[in-house]
């Protein structure tokens, strides 16, 4: 075991009003190795990378980066040290084009000048991409890009610094197996150039399949460093949670009803066609298929997000006229939709309200919300959901991710849906949560609701489904019983090499 | 060369649709439309128009805005009228817009403010009306006291004439004290609150001098509310409404700025000049409204 | 230990939203030391209120599209609308009721307009605003052929001028409508909505909001506010006066935002808009007091409004 | 079949990128048919481009705070200290170069002290430079008492008359600043982290920009256009007038705004903006021609300018 250290963090402390994020914690990495770090929503990761980045001043504590102590005041410091990050909120320019996204702050310039050369900058953007091996024209405006693809340029953008150490916050949550495979090959071959490279994640697999050592995080405490040849799955979850947990899915059959949900046809300009399927109650009904196949457009389309330009929707045996998500919400749908920094929370408000936003009328009197309903509402989701808040009142944005996130499922919640509609409904949330969520939703399916999950990690659909839609390409290309069940077959089906 | 710009050369020179017409064509711009007493004015411009019908009177509004006012004429000039006349916004910049019009071969009748290149001048002497309007004000109390004022737009040139010459006058009179100075943009509002606001502080004051009927109201309003009847309050313009409060004593005396005379008396001039004629300047006379002759003014709204 | 760290937070938390009285007593302490005496007769600190009552509707008003992420710039020019309609109502011996129901229609009108732009014709507010201005300054200049409407029955006029209970009529409404307002927006579905919109809209328009709607609402609010303002201002005036009400927009927004509001949306407080309302008219009622020169009290008042934000927003970060 | 998709994907961009032109040409073509021996002969296109050259740098150099996400309204009453001290200097007789440095130096301070509270301080743009609006007008009226200053020389008063290849020389500054602004925006490292602030600040500050540094030297950028354009105006007027350029930021905004620019930031280009300041040159000048009543002008200008937004909003999502 190498001994020499890229990074030694040490007594780093760090506090918000209200919360102890940081308390002495200490990290080592190793040069050359992939460091995964671990813990559960909120535990301080994220909050730990933006001290290393000089994001966010640290209380006290000492770094020493390259074998000398950094004091960096931003992130301009850290990037030209050498010390870059992949931020888990996407933390792209939508209006900026994807090579003027990858080259920012570090635009290459006109020879003596503070012009542009957008030639070059292009060029060598189109370079990276061919070594990463990604497909994205660099000319295309970001907001153009799906959430994936804008994911895939942050990890470009990241590597583009040839830094020494690259930190990654969640790097894997919007992307597809394909795309994470991927990303190991191209985390191995910069570990084998010395680089190294920390990994937050919360999926276990990915650790165990990538990482050298492994560091855990608790409630803002440092726990221990493990080699991850060293240690089981059991044990590091019993390190990260304290208390162990048996099953990630806890599938369990519900007694399948009549058809409920019956979409026919529907279709939308050039993002999908001709999409059919019917939804039992008591069913939990998959959605998979590779990033761009269209699965969020669908489920937006049927929730009234996106207008459909062809198709019915029937619910309970009933055309189900919806223009909007009102109208969706009143035949009882709800959409726990995938971005949810975008489309999920209202940032400057609180959790209370981030809570009940979706159920106004349920927590009001005539036109009057009552307050106290709210409160107790929201009370009642953070108990349920074990949200880690220092209040209700707290601004959602003080929030670590994975808590952000179930707030939202908490909003949804609330309106007492028939028909849920999850996409990536664990996109950052962590091992113990995750299987509260998925308990949550096989409870749902067992009350007589139709649930539609659509997820990008494979054993998440394969676990929890009934059975799976496979997209491909805007088309359903098939559905698959639970009992037929196997990655193969989706990723035949979903790569369009079925038959 | 282009001094002698008469209508009938111009006529034959004009752009076809212009001489299809035949008509001469008069630009009538002001300072500010909007301005309770040049919307009077504007009011007589409409009224000759309608006496003249072979003449026609466009009206620019420079919006107390310089470069407004400079478009207006430039697109004037582009049309080719016969005669501009202004009431400037700003007065150097007036001078500018003359040269361009007279480089034209248009003929420019300055109004309120002379300038040296004008074909003619019409107008009323601002720091004269302030100065007497002052002076009236230090008899009305006696010739001595105190005395405050409410003073229009800061910067604007009719504001600066008559303050200048209100000021001059008070220096004059050493048994008169000015106690309080305030910017009452013209305006009725702004003056109740700062009227309202001395009294509260404690300021004494005999008198009310306002450039302007507007503020000279609002001061009265703001009078009436504290129950103060003995304040002599003075304004300038000596519309209908302001006449008015002369009429029923609030007001102790105004000054008629004569509307009609700067309507009148600049578009005969324009029309002459557009004939060909040489007009003499006209120095318009700023009276004296007080309760005693106060009737014949109201008369000229009836 | 942990008691007393909530303590300190709740006291942080009150500190922040409430900064608005805090620049407030400030002003109030400078102002009494330096002329006590006037500054602090019953009269004056009436007087500052009936004052500022015409700005501190139309910014209650204004609250709307700016909690929901929009602006208003249309207030000043509206006002002056409204007041000329109200105005011909009073002339016309109309009975009070129907003259503000007259103002609050072209208020709302105006709204209306304003709103369908916005919220339907995805024009910017402040472009939208920006042309009802113009357009409602041309209109009203139009309708009166750029004069005064004067000839008003007294009852009208002492809305303007009578007091009930030691507070002036005028002081009297806009306490009322910062209570209605106070309750839609924040104690209503619509009001929240409202916050939600500001927000985040997509968000919004995921939870099942009328995004539209709301937004569109918001603007017809102000409208209306404006409308009830113009009434205020008339009867203050006993004249409806075409030209009036010049950069009050202005004015407003600055209430709303000394009162901590953010332009971002989402966030806002009724009862701080009050205070920045007064806040704006103690620095002016001071500095009259204390005869500061017109042209150094412009000076004065941006450089107190940028440095009490200043100061503000320090305290906020810190 | 994939190609011709590809060309009118492409035309789409152009229209949508560009969509101020075509409203130029609407205006242009109603114009001509309305009055075309008048509006377009080449003396009155000439004189359109001088009478905007004014706001239309003022706009370019707000096309700073607007693209990065904020807003200037000082650039009205900027432009009347700035001028007020180029007045000073020519009437010192100083070179012509000296009294575009210190209308320059000027400019940029007021930018230096916007730029300060905005960036540093955390102060609201809105409030921040309102106040810079109201006190830069007190200290234009205070520095010259109120008083126009006079007495230019010649050679300094043709930068305001003369002309040079048949364009006025306040043209051909009006065109140079375009250029320079649009290297300095589109062209340069430091424009791209303004467009990225405007879009997504926190994604800014992560790639290492200096957010704060940015947004700061975008207010002095402001300035020094607002003093560029002071010396225009000065030269135009040939005197220096405290109480010139009420309400220009409104049009400068307008300007930018109508080019296309959003006020979320992060869009925005530079020709766009002269584009829309002809837009607005061609309507005042083409309702001044058509002799369309002042108060009726307002009504139109309003209406104008926010159906025009509409429309191109409209297409834009269709
Ligand atoms: N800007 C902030 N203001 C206040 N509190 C914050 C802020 N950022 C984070 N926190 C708090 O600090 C704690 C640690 O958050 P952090 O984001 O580091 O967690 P995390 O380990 O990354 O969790 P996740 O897995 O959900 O991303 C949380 O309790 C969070 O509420
Ligand atoms: N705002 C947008 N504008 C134009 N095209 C878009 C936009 N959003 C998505 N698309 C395109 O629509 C297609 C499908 O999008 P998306 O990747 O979100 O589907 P998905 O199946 O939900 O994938 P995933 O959820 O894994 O990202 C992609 O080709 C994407 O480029
Ligand atoms: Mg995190
Ligand atoms: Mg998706």
């Amino acid at each position: 075991m190498g001994q020499e250290y890229i990074l030694e963090a040490s007594g780093i402390c760090k506090a918000f009003p209200g919360v102890i994020a940081l308390s002495d914690v200490d990290l080592r990495v190793r040069k050359g190795t992939v460091h995964a770090l671990m813990g559960e929503n909120g535990a301080g990761k994220s909050t730990m990378m933006k001290i290393l980045l000089g994001i966010y001043s640290r209380d006290s504590g000492k770094i020493i980066f390259n074998g000398k102590e950094v004091h960096y005041k931003g992130p301009r410091e850290a990037l030209d040290d050498g010390l870059a990050m992949i931020h888990q909120e996407l933390s792209t320019v939508q209006e900026l084009k994807v090579y003027e996204n990858i080259f920012l702050g570090k635009e290459i310039c006109l020879k003596g000048l503070w012009i542009k050369n957008d030639k070059a900058m292009h060029e060598a953007a189109l370079q990276l991409f061919n070594r990463l091996e990604i497909d994205i024209d660099p000319d295309a405006k970001m907001k153009t890009l799906s959430v994936a693809k804008q994911q895939l340029c942050e990890i470009a953008k990241a590597i583009s610094y040839n830094a020494k150490l690259i930190i990654m916050d969640e790097p894997t949550s919007a992307i597809t197996e394909t795309e994470v495979a991927h990303l190991f090959k191209i985390i191995r071959k910069l570990r084998d150039e010395q680089v190294s490279i920390i990994y937050i994640t919360h999926k276990m697999d990915e650790v165990f399949e990538i990482s050298d050592d492994i560091s855990v995080f608790r409630d803002g405490q440092y726990i221990g460093t493990k080699l991850a040849s060293d240690i089981t799955y059991d044990e590091l979850i019993q390190m990260m949670v304290g208390r162990t947990i048996t099953n990630i899915f806890p599938k369990e059959e519900a007694e399948i009803g009549e058809v409920y949900l019956k979409v026919e046809g529907l279709s939308r300009n050039n993002e999908f066609h001709d999409v059919s399927f019917e939804v039992r109650r008591g069913e939990i009904f998959g959605l998979a298929g590779l990033m761009g196949a269209g699965r969020t457009e669908v489920v937006e389309t049927l929730f009234g997000v996106r207008k459909k330009s062809a198709g019915k929707i029937y619910v309970d045996g009933k055309e189900a006229r919806i223009k909007s998500p009102s109208d969706a919400i009143r035949y009882g749908f709800c959409l726990l939709t995938e971005d949810r920094k975008q489309s999920g929370c209202f940032l400057s408000l609180s959790v209370r309200l981030n809570t009940v936003a979706a159920s106004l009328s349920k927590h009001a009197k005539g036109p009057f919300i009552m307050r106290k309903m709210t409160v107790h509402s929201a009370e009642e989701m953070k108990k349920l959901l074990s949200i880690k808040t220092p209040g209700i009142n707290t601004p959602i944005s003080n929030l670590s991710g994975g808590n952000q996130q179930k707030v939202l499922v908490g909003r949804w919640l609330l309106t007492s849906p028939d028909i849920l509609i999850f996409d990536e409904p664990t996109r950052g949330i962590d091992v113990g949560s995750k299987s509260e969520i998925h308990r949550l939703l096989t409870n749902l399916a067992k009350q007589g609701k139709c649930v539609i999950i659509v997820s990008s990690e494979m054993p998440e659909v394969m676990g929890m489904s009934d059975r799976i839609l496979v997209m491909s390409e805007g088309k359903a290309v098939g559905i698959i019983e639970r009992k037929d069940f196997s990655q193969e077959k989706i990723m035949r089906y979903a790569t369009g090499t079925a038959d | 060369s282009s001094d002698g710009a008469s209508g009938n050369d111009a006529s034959t020179d004009l752009p076809q649709d212009e001489a299809a017409e035949d008509k001469i064509v008069i630009g009538y711009t002001v300072n500010d439309l909007n301005d309770t007493w040049v919307s009077s004015v504007i009011d007589y411009v409409e009224q000759w128009a309608d006496e003249h019908p072979d003449v026609e009177v466009i009206i620019g509004d420079g919006k107390s805005d310089v470069s407004t006012q400079m478009a207006v004429v430039e697109g004037w000039i582009e049309m080719g009228i016969d005669s501009v006349c202004l009431k400037p916004v700003d007065y150097e910049a007036s001078l500018s817009i003359l040269d361009s019009v007279k480089a034209a071969g248009i003929n420019y009748v300055a109004m309120q403010q002379d300038a040296e290149d004008a074909d003619c001048f019409v107008g009323a002497n601002g720091v004269e009306t302030g100065e007497a309007q002052m002076q009236a004000v230090i008899d009305a109390i006696g010739g001595s006291g105190k005395i405050a004022y409410l003073a229009g737009t800061e910067g604007t040139l009719v504001a600066s004439e008559r303050e200048e010459g209100s000021m001059s006058a008070l220096e004059a009179s050493p048994e008169c004290e000015l106690v309080a100075r305030e910017d009452g943009d013209w305006l009725r509002e702004d003056a109740i609150s700062i009227v309202e606001t001395w009294i509260t502080s404690g300021i004494e004051f005999d008198a009310i001098c306002a450039a302007c009927d507007e503020m000279a109201i609002g001061a009265i309003l703001a009078l009436q509310d504290a129950g103060i009847d003995d304040v002599v309050v003075a304004g300038i313009d000596g519309l209908q409404m302001g006449c008015e409060y002369v009429k029923n004593g609030d007001m102790t005396l105004t000054f008629y700025a004569d509307a009609k005379g700067l309507a009148y008396e600049s578009l005969d001039a324009a029309l002459a000049l557009a004939k060909g004629g040489q007009p003499e300047d006209v120095v318009l006379k700023d009276l004296l409204v007080n309760r005693d002759n106060v009737d014949e003014y109201l008369a000229l709204w009836s | 230990m942990k008691k007393s760290l909530a303590m300190k937070d709740r006291l942080q938390v009150v500190i922040k939203e409430y900064s608005a009285i805090l620049i407030l007593l400030a002003l109030v302490l400078a102002m009494s030391i330096l002329k006590g005496d006037s500054f602090l007769k019953s009269t004056n600190l009436v007087n500052i209120i009936r004052q500022q009552a015409v700005i501190g509707i139309i910014a209650l008003g204004i609250m709307f599209p700016i909690v929901s992420g929009g602006t208003d710039l249309s207030g000043g020019s509206v006002v002056a609308l409204c007041g000329v309609f109200a105005a011909l109502a009073v002339r016309a011996e109309l009975p009070i009721p129907l003259v503000f129901l007259i103002a609050i229609v072209i208020g709302a009108l105006t709204g209306v307009i304003n709103g369908f732009f916005i919220a339907y014709g995805n024009v910017p507010a402040f472009i939208a605003t920006l042309g009802m201005m113009s357009a409602a300054r041309g209109a009203a200049l139009l309708i009166t052929d750029s004069k005064n409407i004067n000839g008003f029955y007294d009852a009208f006029e002492s809305i303007g001028t009578d007091s009930f209970l030691g507070l002036p009529i005028a002081a009297w409404i806009f306490v009322l409508m910062a209570i209605i307002i106070y309750i839609i927006l924040e104690r209503t579905k619509y009001g929240t909505s409202i916050y939600a919109i500001g927000g985040n809209a997509t968000a919004a328009k995921v939870s099942g909001i009328n995004v539209r709607l709301c937004n569109f609402m918001g603007y017809v609010i102000a409208g209306i506010c404006t409308g009830v303002a113009a009434v205020v201002l008339t009867a203050r005036m006993r004249s409806g006066n075409p030209s009036v009400g010049n950069a009050y927009e202005m004015d407003a927004i600055t209430c709303v935002i000394l009162g901590g509001a953010s332009f971002s949306g989402g966030s806002g407080k009724v009862v701080n808009t009050v205070f920045g309302a007064l806040i704006l008219g103690i620095l002016v009622n001071g500095m009259t007091m204390l005869q500061i020169d017109s042209n150094l009290q412009s000076v004065v008042k941006g450089a107190v409004i940028v440095i009490a934000v200043f100061l503000d927003s320090r305290k906020r970060t810190d």
